[in-house]
Formats: C-alpha cells, sequence, structure tokens
C-alpha cells in the first residue's frame, strides 16, 4: 500500500464524509435583511461558524455633499439616512448647528420638537415590530403596527405636508406653526394607543413559539456592549441603564418624568421587551407634552445667512436607534468644513457578528430584525 | 380475464426496464428513482394478487422509507468526487458468468412448465380482506418470532444513535 | 372489443373512473377556492379587504391566478438535472391526487374502498417527500438544498407521529377501511373526537406539519430561505407544486373528518327531530337552507355591485346556488340519493371547517425554528401518542363492549394521557434556552476573515 | 487637564474648551497610550465615534478625532491628534473593540492606514476603487472612471 494512496483516501474521507462548510449569502436583495445588505454566513450544518456584513450599496456620500452645501441647505439631506425615523436625524442636526451657533430655540419650539420626536420614535418602533415579527414569521403583527403608524404619519403630513423624509424642522426652531387640532389629534392617538400595544403584547408577548424563537437569542453580554459601542434599545437590553434623554437632556426633555426599561440578559426577548416599553414611556411624554405647550416665539432669532464662528461640536441625541450624533466642524463660512454623522445602526450591525456566531441560520434573521438596522443610515 | 394479464405485463415490462435502466445510469440519483419504480412496479403486481396489505405494506417500508433514506444519503454526500475516485472496475467477467448461471436455471423452469411446482392456483374471486388474517396468524402463530425481531429492531436502533450520538 | 375484453370485464372499473375524473376536475379549481379563501380571511383578521379587484369580491380571483400561472415562463436553471428537474413537480402532484383513491366523500361516492384505505393513504403521502426532495437536490443551488433536506427531516419525522395518533383512532374503529370507519362511528353513536380526543389533537398538530403549513412552514420560510425547494421552479411548474401542497391539506383534513369527525354523517344523527309533522328530520333542511341564505346574501352584494359585469357574475353564482339548494330540497324527497349528497355536502362542510382551522394557524403563530420543530416532534408528539395508543388499547380491553361503559374507560385513558402531556411539556421547557456551543469550541475566526 | 499634564507631559500639546466640550490635542505617537490611560484610569470605557478631518494646507494635514464617554462621569471628551499625509496611526482596536469598522470607514475615505488592524479593507467602497472620497482635493463630481466603466458598463456621465 503505497503511503501516497492511502492518505488521499482519507483525505476523501474527510471531505464526503467530514461536513464541508457551505458558504451561504444573504444576498443584497434578500427578503429579511430590511434594505440592501449582504450577509456572507460561513455555516457548520445549519449553525453559523462566521459572518461578515458586507454594505457599501447604499452609500450616497453624504457627508461629502454636506461639504458643498450651506447649513439649511443640507437639512433635507440628513432626512434621507435614517428614513424610517426622519424628526429625530432632523432635530440632532438643527440642535447641533444651533449649538454650533451659540443660539437656543424658543421654549414652544423645543416642546413641539419634543413631541414630533417621539411620535416618530413610536412610529420607527412599529416599522420594527412589524418587520421583526414578520420575519420571525408572524404574519399578523404587521398589519396591526402599520395601521398605527399610518395614524402617526397623517399628523406629520397635517403638519409639515411630508410623510416620511419630513424636514419638519429647521435650525433655529420650526417653519410653521402647529395646525389647530394638533394638540387634539395628537391627545386622541396617544389615548387609543395605549391599548393598542396591549393588543400587540396579547399576540407575541405570552406565545410560546416567540418566546422559542426569541428567548437565548442573540445574547449580547454587558461589557461586549459597552465594548462594541452598540446604543439605545440594543445596549438598554444588556442591563445597562442609559439614555442620553436622561444623561444629557436636550429640547424640552429635562421637564418630562418617564423610566428608561433596560432588559437582564440581552436577548432578542430582552430587546422586544425593552422596546414595547420604550413606545408606551414615548406615549407617556407626549401626554406631559401635549397638557402645556407654551406660548410665544417658534424660531430664535439668527440671520438669514449662518455663519457660524470658526470651531467644532459634538451633539448626539437618542433616536430611536440609539445614539445619533453629529461631529460638525465649521470654519466660518456658510458652508461646514466638516460633517460627521455617527449612525448608531452601523456600530450596532457591527455586534451582528459577536450575536450570530454560533446560532441557526433561522436566528440570523431574528437578530437583524433586532438590532433594528435601517441599511440608509447604515451606508450614510 | 385478459385484462388482468395485461396489467401485469405493463407492470412487468415496468419492473424489468426500470431495473435495468437502474444498473446503467451514471447518475446516482437517477439510478436511485428507477429503483423506486421497479418497487413501485412491483407493488403493482402484490395488488394484482388481491395481496392489498402487502401492497400498502411494500409502499411504506420499501419506497416510503428505505427509499428516502438512500436519496437522503445520495442527496448529502456529494458523490461527484466518489464518483471520479471508482473508475468502472473490471468484474465484468464475474458478472457475465452469473448471468449464465442464472439464464440456465430460467430456461429450466420455463421447460419445465406450471406444473413442476405445486403452486396453488391463483385466487380469482376477491379474497376475504387479508389485512385481519395477517394480523391474526402474526400475533397468534407465529408470536415468538415476531417479539425477537422486534428486539433485533430495537438493538440495531439503540446502535444507530450511540453512532450518531459521537459525532454530534 | 380489442384483445377480447367483454364489457363486464370493464363494469367495475366505470363508475371509479368517473369519480376520479371528476375529483381531478373539480381539484384544482376547490383549490384555487381555499386559496382565495384563505386570502380573504388572512385579510379580514389584518382589518384589510383582501382581493377585491378582480370579480366581485374577488371571486374571480383563483381563475385569474391559474391563467397567469399557465401563462409565466418556465425556467430551468442553467446546470440543473433536467429529468429530476421535471419528474419532481410531477411526483408530488401525482402522489397528492392519488391518496384521493380512499377517500369517502359519500356513503356511495368513493372512488376505492379499500379494505386497507387508511394504510394506502398513509403510504401515498409519504411518497410525498420525493416530490420535495428530488425538486430541492435538482434546482441545484445551495437554497433549495437546505429547503429540501428540511422538509424531508420535517415530514419523515412528524409521519411517525400523524401514524400513531391514527392507530390509537382505528383501534376504536376497528377496521382500517375509510367506509368502515364512518359506519363504526355510526354505529357507536359517537364521533371518536369526543372519545378520543388526544389523538385528534396529536393528529391536528402532525397533519399540520406535513403539509408544511402554519407554525411549520419552515422549508419555505420565505424569509430565511426565500422559499425553499420551490424557488428555482416557476410558471406551471410551480402551480404544480402549489397544487399539491393544497391537494395533500384537502386529503389529510380528509383523513381527519373521516376518522375524528363523523366522515358523511350528519352532525347529532341520531337526533330525530320531527317538526309540523314533515317526514324528514329538521337538521335535513339544513343544507338547502344554507344554499339558500348563500344565495341571498349574494345578491344582496350582486344589488351593491358597480359595473354592470360585476352584477353578471355575481347573479352567476346566486344562481349556482340556488341550484344546490334546489337539489339539497329535491333530494330530501327522494329516499335512495339523499343520503349520498347530503353526505357529500356534510363531508366537504367539516372538511372546509377543518382547513379554516389550518388558515387561522397560519395567521396567528410565528415560525417554528428547525431543531424546536424537531424536538417537539420527537420528544413530545411521539412519546405523547404512545402513551395515548397504550391508554386506549387498556381501555379497549379492560371494557369489551362498546357504548357507555367504553366511553368511561376512555375519560380515564385520556385524563391519564393528560397527566403525562403536562409532564412532557415541564420537561421540554427546561433546555428552553437552545443549547449554543460554548464560545471556544467554535473556531475562532475573527470578523471578516472568510474570503 | 492636570491629571493628562501629569501623567504624559510633552505628549498632550494644548487641551482647549470649544463651546463647553473638552478636547485635547495629542501627539500621534502616543495615540495608542492615552487611549488606553483614558479607559482605564478616566473610565471613558465608550468610544463613541472615532473619525477625521482632511487640513490640505496644514502640513500635518489629517485631524484624527475620537469623541469617548464615560458612563460613570456621564462626561464626554474628544481626543484629537495631527497625521501627516501617508503616516500611520496605531489601531485602537485592543482598547475599544469598536473601533474596528470605524478605522475601515477612516481608511476608506481618507487613506489613513491603522496599523495593527487585523483586516483594513474598505468599509462602505468596492474594493478596487481608486482615490479616497472624503478627501478635500477629491472633487465631489470626480468618480473612479474606470471602475464604473467595468463593473457598471456605463459612461460615468454625471
Amino acid at each position: 500500500m503505497d503511503p501516497t494512496r492511502h492518505n488521499s483516501t482519507t483525505e476523501i474521507e474527510t471531505t464526503v464524509l467530514g461536513a464541508d462548510e457551505i458558504i451561504l449569502n444573504m444576498g443584497p436583495q434578500h427578503p429579511s435583511t430590511h434594505g440592501v445588505l449582504r450577509v456572507k454566513l460561513k455555516l457548520d450544518g445549519e449553525r453559523v461558524a462566521a459572518s461578515e456584513c458586507i454594505i457599501g450599496y447604499l452609500h450616497r456620500g453624504v457627508e461629502k455633499i454636506a461639504e458643498h452645501r450651506s447649513y439649511q441647505q443640507f437639512a433635507p439631506y440628513v432626512d434621507r439616512m435614517d428614513y424610517v425615523a426622519a424628526v429625530s436625524n432632523g432635530l440632532g442636526y438643527c440642535e447641533a448647528v444651533e449649538k454650533l451657533l451659540g443660539a437656543e430655540a424658543p421654549p414652544r419650539a423645543r416642546v413641539v420638537r419634543t413631541i414630533l420626536t417621539e411620535l416618530q420614535r413610536i412610529a420607527s418602533h412599529l416599522v420594527w415590530l412589524g418587520t421583526h415579527a414578520l420575519d420571525i414569521g408572524a404574519l399578523t403583527p404587521l398589519f396591526y403596527c402599520f395601521r398605527e403608524r399610518e395614524e402617526i404619519l397623517k399628523i406629520f403630513e397635517k403638519y409639515c405636508g411630508a410623510r416620511l423624509t419630513t424636514h419638519a424642522f429647521r435650525i433655529g426652531g420650526l417653519q410653521y406653526e402647529t395646525y389647530d387640532g394638533f394638540e387634539e389629534e395628537a391627545k386622541r392617538f396617544c389615548d387609543d394607543f395605549a391599548h393598542r400595544i396591549d393588543e400587540y403584547e396579547t399576540l407575541l408577548t405570552e406565545n410560546r413559539i416567540w418566546l422559542g424563537r426569541t428567548k437565548g437569542v442573540g445574547i449580547l453580554s454587558a461589557e461586549d456592549a459597552i465594548a462594541l459601542a452598540v446604543s439605545g434599545p440594543v445596549l438598554r437590553a444588556s442591563g445597562v441603564k442609559w439614555d442620553i434623554r436622561k444623561a444629557a437632556p436636550y429640547a424640552a426633555y429635562a421637564q418630562y418624568k418617564f423610566e428608561i426599561p433596560v432588559g437582564k440578559t440581552g436577548d432578542t426577548y430582552d430587546r422586544y421587551i425593552v422596546r414595547m416599553e420604550e413606545m408606551r414611556q414615548s406615549r407617556l411624554i407626549c401626554l406631559q407634552a401635549i397638557e402645556n405647550i407654551p406660548t410665544g416665539a417658534i424660531m430664535a432669532r439668527i440671520g438669514k445667512v449662518l455663519k457660524p464662528p470658526p470651531g467644532e461640536v459634538y451633539h448626539a441625541i437618542e433616536a430611536p436607534k440609539g445614539e445619533l450624533g453629529y461631529y460638525i466642524v465649521s470654519d466660518g463660512t456658510t458652508q461646514p468644513y466638516r460633517v460627521r454623522v455617527r449612525p448608531p445602526s452601523f456600530i450596532n450591525l457591527q455586534a451582528f457578528d459577536k450575536m450570530a456566531r454560533g446560532s441557526l441560520v433561522a436566528d440570523v434573521v431574528a437578530i437583524i430584525g433586532t438590532i433594528d438596522i435601517v441599511l440608509g443610515e447604515v451606508d450614510r | 380475464m385478459m385484462l388482468d394479464s395485461i396489467l401485469f405485463y405493463f407492470f412487468a415490462v415496468l419492473a424489468v426496464g426500470s431495473a435495468i435502466l437502474m444498473v446503467t445510469r451514471r447518475n446516482a440519483v437517477h439510478s436511485a428513482v428507477f429503483l423506486i419504480s421497479t418497487l413501485l412496479a412491483t407493488a403493482g403486481i402484490f395488488l394484482q394478487l388481491q395481496a392489498e396489505f402487502l401492497f400498502v405494506v411494500q409502499i411504506i417500508l420499501y419506497v416510503g422509507g428505505i427509499m428516502v433514506l438512500f436519496v437522503f444519503v445520495i442527496m448529502l454526500v456529494n458523490l461527484d468526487v466518489a464518483v471520479r475516485q471508482m473508475k468502472f472496475n473490471r468484474q465484468s467477467w464475474v458478472a457475465g458468468l452469473l448471468a449464465l448461471v442464472l439464464g440456465g436455471l430460467a430456461i429450466v423452469v420455463f421447460r419445465s412448465g406450471g406444473g413442476a411446482f405445486n403452486l396453488m392456483a391463483s385466487p380469482v374471486t376477491t379474497m376475504p380482506p387479508n389485512a385481519e388474517q395477517v394480523g391474526t396468524v402474526l400475533f397468534q402463530k407465529y408470536f415468538l418470532p415476531f417479539e425477537i425481531a422486534s428486539i433485533l429492531l430495537l438493538v440495531a436502533m439503540i446502535g444507530a444513535v450511540v453512532m450518531a450520538k459521537r459525532k454530534i | 372489443m380489442p384483445f377480447g375484453i367483454t364489457f363486464d370485464d370493464i363494469r367495475p372499473f366505470i363508475a371509479p373512473v368517473i369519480y376520479a375524473l371528476v375529483i381531478v376536475a373539480v381539484l384544482p379549481l376547490m383549490a384555487g377556492y381555499i386559496v382565495l379563501l384563505e386570502r380573504k380571511v388572512m385579510a379580514h383578521m389584518q382589518a384589510r379587504m383582501g382581493p377585491m379587484r378582480v370579480g366581485p369580491h374577488g371571486l374571480l380571483q383563483p381563475i385569474a391566478d391559474a391563467v397567469k400561472l399557465l401563462l409565466k415562463e418556465d425556467i430551468t436553471p442553467k446546470n440543473a438535472d433536467a429529468l429530476m428537474f421535471w419528474l419532481a413537480p410531477l411526483l408530488s402532484v401525482t402522489m397528492a391526487l392519488l391518496a384521493y383513491a380512499a377517500l369517502p366523500f359519500g356513503p356511495a361516492f368513493q372512488i376505492a374502498d379499500l379494505d386497507v384505505g387508511l394504510l394506502f393513504i398513509l403510504a401515498i403521502s409519504s411518497l410525498g417527500i420525493y416530490g420535495i426532495v428530488l425538486g430541492g437536490w435538482a434546482s441545484n443551488s445551495h437554497y433549495s438544498l437546505l429547503g429540501a433536506l428540511r422538509s424531508a427531516a420535517q415530514l419523515v419525522s412528524y409521519e411517525t407521529a400523524a401514524g400513531l395518533a391514527l392507530v390509537s383512532g382505528l383501534l376504536l374503529g376497528g377496521t382500517l377501511s375509510m367506509k368502515g370507519l364512518v359506519e363504526a362511528q355510526d354505529q357507536q353513536g359517537v364521533w371518536f373526537i369526543f372519545i378520543a380526543p388526544f389523538s385528534f389533537f396529536i393528529y391536528l398538530i402532525a397533519s399540520i406539519a406535513e403539509t408544511n403549513r402554519a407554525p411549520f412552514d419552515l422549508p419555505e420560510a420565505e424569509s430565511e430561505l426565500v422559499a425553499g425547494y420551490m424557488t428555482e421552479y416557476s410558471g406551471f411548474r410551480w402551480s404544480l407544486y402549489f397544487l399539491a401542497e393544497y391537494a395533500n391539506m384537502i386529503v389529510v383534513s380528509g383523513i381527519a373528518v373521516t376518522l375524528y369527525l363523523g366522515g358523511w354523517m350528519r352532525p347529532l344523527s341520531a337526533v330525530h327531530m320531527h317538526i309540523f309533522g314533515l317526514p324528514y328530520e329538521l337538521l335535513d333542511l339544513l343544507p338547502a337552507l344554507i344554499f339558500f341564505g348563500l344565495a341571498a346574501w349574494c345578491s344582496k352584494l350582486a344589488l351593491r355591485q358597480g359595473e354592470q359585469i360585476q352584477k353578471l357574475v355575481m347573479f352567476l353564482f346566486v344562481g349556482m346556488f340556488l341550484v344546490l339548494g334546489a337539489v339539497m330540497a329535491w333530494s330530501l324527497t327522494s329516499p335512495s340519493l339523499m343520503p349520498g349528497i347530503h353526505g357529500a355536502f356534510w363531508f366537504i362542510v367539516k372538511v372546509l371547517v377543518y382547513l379554516y382551522g389550518f388558515l387561522w394557524f397560519r395567521f396567528t403563530f410565528p415560525r417554528y425554528r428547525f431543531d424546536q420543530l424537531m424536538k417537539l416532534g420527537w420528544q413530545f408528539l411521539i412519546p405523547l401518542a404512545l402513551v395515548n395508543l397504550v391508554m386506549i388499547g387498556i381501555a379497549i380491553v379492560l371494557v369489551q363492549q362498546s357504548g357507555w361503559p367504553l366511553a368511561i374507560a376512555m375519560i380515564a385513558a385520556n385524563v391519564v394521557t393528560l397527566i403525562v402531556a403536562f409532564w412532557l411539556v415541564r420537561q421540554g421547557d427546561k433546555p428552553m434556552i437552545a443549547v449554543l456551543p460554548a464560545e471556544d469550541e467554535l473556531p475562532d475566526v475573527g470578523p471578516g476573515e472568510i474570503r | 487637564m492636570q491629571r493628562f499634564k501629569a501623567r504624559f507631559g510633552a505628549s498632550i500639546i494644548e487641551a482647549t474648551l470649544d463651546r463647553k466640550q473638552a478636547i485635547i490635542l495629542v501627539a500621534a505617537a502616543q495615540w495608542l497610550e492615552i487611549s488606553k490611560y483614558c479607559r482605564d484610569e478616566e473610565k471613558f470605557d465608550y468610544l463613541a465615534d472615532l473619525t477625521a478631518v482632511d487640513w490640505p494646507k496644514r502640513e500635518k494635514r489629517f485631524d484624527l478625532v475620537a469623541n469617548l464617554y464615560s458612563f460613570p462621569k456621564n462626561e464626554r471628551l474628544r481626543l484629537k491628534a495631527h497625521l501627516g499625509e501617508n503616516e500611520t496611526a496605531r489601531t485602537l482596536i485592543p482598547v475599544w473593540p469598536v473601533a474596528n469598522w470605524l478605522e475601515r470607514e477612516i481608511f476608506d475615505m481618507f487613506g489613513i492606514r491603522f496599523d495593527g488592524h487585523p483586516d483594513l479593507r474598505r468599509m462602505l467602497l468596492p474594493e478596487e476603487w481608486v482615490g479616497y472620497p472624503l478627501r478635500k482635493d477629491y472633487d465631489i463630481l470626480t468618480q473612479d472612471q474606470a471602475w464604473v466603466k467595468e463593473n457598471l458598463g456605463i459612461e460615468s456621465g454625471q
């Protein structure tokens, strides 16, 4: 038996019998990757051995454009990044530039901004809940969530004419006065939203199959969460009690009482509970805000042409996906010298590999859903 | 009567044809499928002999059970590697000899005609539903061998589980 | 006659052949309308309208779908295995249709009363796996291979559970032939679902898993494997798979209805109520009443229709319901025809109720993960089915004669099975969190390392 | 600020306060040590953002900017370092693992190389893309004609 012949058969043995690892491509147009994300999974049988996210399919070079636009002109671009939560993008950018200018929006503008941002948070979480449940197989919650979201979009449309990319705020305050009936409609939405959430909860929370699919899936410990700079509900589900609305209150958040929901084990089920609780808290904030909307000016007195003194500022707000930060460097001209956006989805997505390793293919879909990424923000 | 014989010839030709096809195919899955059609053809012949229970058991056991595992193994193990290695080995003359012997035997049987074996005349009339009879015979007359067989199967199953366990 | 086949040779074949032709013709239509029913029910459950555009209230939608599927281009992937690719859908459809041979639609209306009817259907449905497995393998892509493997594993494991559940039902019926089973239920005066609820429950779950539906629709889980083994199919071949799935659903619910819900018997068949002296019972009037009610409701809808054609189509449906109602009513008078037609009506109504359960599950439950699916199948359903089987066996042996004493014994048997079920569920919950291999066991590949 | 000066002396070039936000300019050489110090002693355990700014007129043209946040002290701090044209910086992955993708994006946009980075490839743009878009000299209209023509097969008319 010449040795070469021998090991050639053993070599066949390993390839033939040993489960060779399949590289599975969840391509850019996969139905459950929430946009154009490509995930290369190295599968060992059904288990994920390693994963690599390939992004950049929706890269539009927003930061390059910012350097050739004036401050006001760049505001609509900001809405196109996280197109599911456009209002909070706008809030972050406007407040960052106001900080750069050293100006301050009048109290009425700040309260209206808070109401609209909280409504946008509920809408963003509704989109997350609908698509997340759909990925795991429950068809019905999606339609219930989108029915509620329709109400919010109607309010946005009445206020600023657009439903999705709203460009609702201006640097220094608001463009339009609130239409009459704004308070009533917002109040009516908040009132009947309470039992709507219970409706979703009855469908999913105690559902054994939902528990089976989400408990213990995509676990992210608190240390990993901080090390990977994950933010928003994903961080809070891992047990880190941190919310920029409490840590560094902006707009009118200082005036309102609300708790920050925190999870324990940092698995998909905790993230689900944290987000559902957040929707309830946002509803409470809205109700408190609607009670006393101060009267008065809606626009701070800053000139038409904005020429902020040279220097830089980093301002972060609590977007529905996490900490959305703007690092703006100005060189005294009307156009920002550099605008760097800290995208929560981009950084949360990096934690995907740690969560997905060792899980099954079916869990990969659940994990992508639970990180709640929007590719517009990931690719910028 | 003629209809029965037509059916019989149809099944017989189907069985022999797919058996030949099975042996000559290069692609493993094709030969597996042809094996399945052979088994189905034999099941058809059982049905013709009014042995309904046997017909159903043949399908469940052979085609539904064993062949599924065959197809499973063929699909899981990518065979193109193995096929390239094993060239058609040169035992063709052994096969030739065997064919000759079988041929001779077949001729002897045909020549001696039906009468040579004391075959019971195949019951033309519809036999009483024999599933029951099979059941009673199995459990009364041959109870002991039935139990031994089940223990044997049990041992085989446990063996398989133990072997698979170590791999996971 | 050619080949000397005399007429009386073929006589036994005429009736079954006609029935077979009727079924094969009606089936695609019925499958189409079940799809419509599913989409409508799903829509109303999700606060929306469902197909409204094609025909009044979407009634012509199935025909539109069928035409579309026929005209769609039929693509074969480049290096797919042509023979297998062509054979696979054919195989699954023929197996699904073959299973109809033993289904007793009515006392008279049955293609072949095999004396091993139930076993025959089980055998044929187990052949359905080939259609899926070969289809997945032939289309030669990772996705369909994974889908095919998963569905084959799922079918094989749930078939055992279904088989055991059916056997426990058979013990009560005493015979394997479908017609015999219904007669047994008639003779014992009670449907088996009431005295053997557990086997019905197990069979319900196993049948859902067997037709890849609702919480178990893993093989074509859209979100992961993009329609599993059906990914590469399109046009007519895809619709064959689709038809096979719905035909299987009807077969499976047919079995459940025959074995547990009293086949073609009228509900409360033992109750004989005569009102104002009419020779036939009140309940027998029900089918006619239902059809006339449907006709009235459709005519109300028809009047509200805008365009002319919609009105026309709607009135067509009204006419159809009226004719059916008339047939039901007229059949009351002639005792010879009555059991056949009414039997078929009640059988189909029960099948539809069972199917409604299928649809209902589909919209409420999220999807099981594959290992949970297997765990449920092997660690919960099969042991429970075994225990149930043993219990029913003991009950029957202890109490020789049927009737009330048997019912009491059965209740005791079911209570024991209930206890075992709770114990099994608690067992199942312990390792709820999927056991993830410890970190170090897996090759430590940094993100972005795989090329 | 005094603690930093005591600890590192020369390598802290200047510490300023711009719009009430603390900024510390650091020598590029000590970039890794100072980050490790910030995380361990100063408890800045959260690297919110890591980015770069291009000042073509200065001889050390790139600003490497790290925005830190400390959970215990609820404070933010910004570390900055000046980098020359093809100077390389030490990777921050050992200190904050999140830096992996952030540094890959900076390399993709500015061309700053980070030695010690396990997998320095372009983050957003395709692999074979030529040029670094966020540099000031990379005009907004230019595009990598070759790549676009070859891959997308279109004359990349704007």
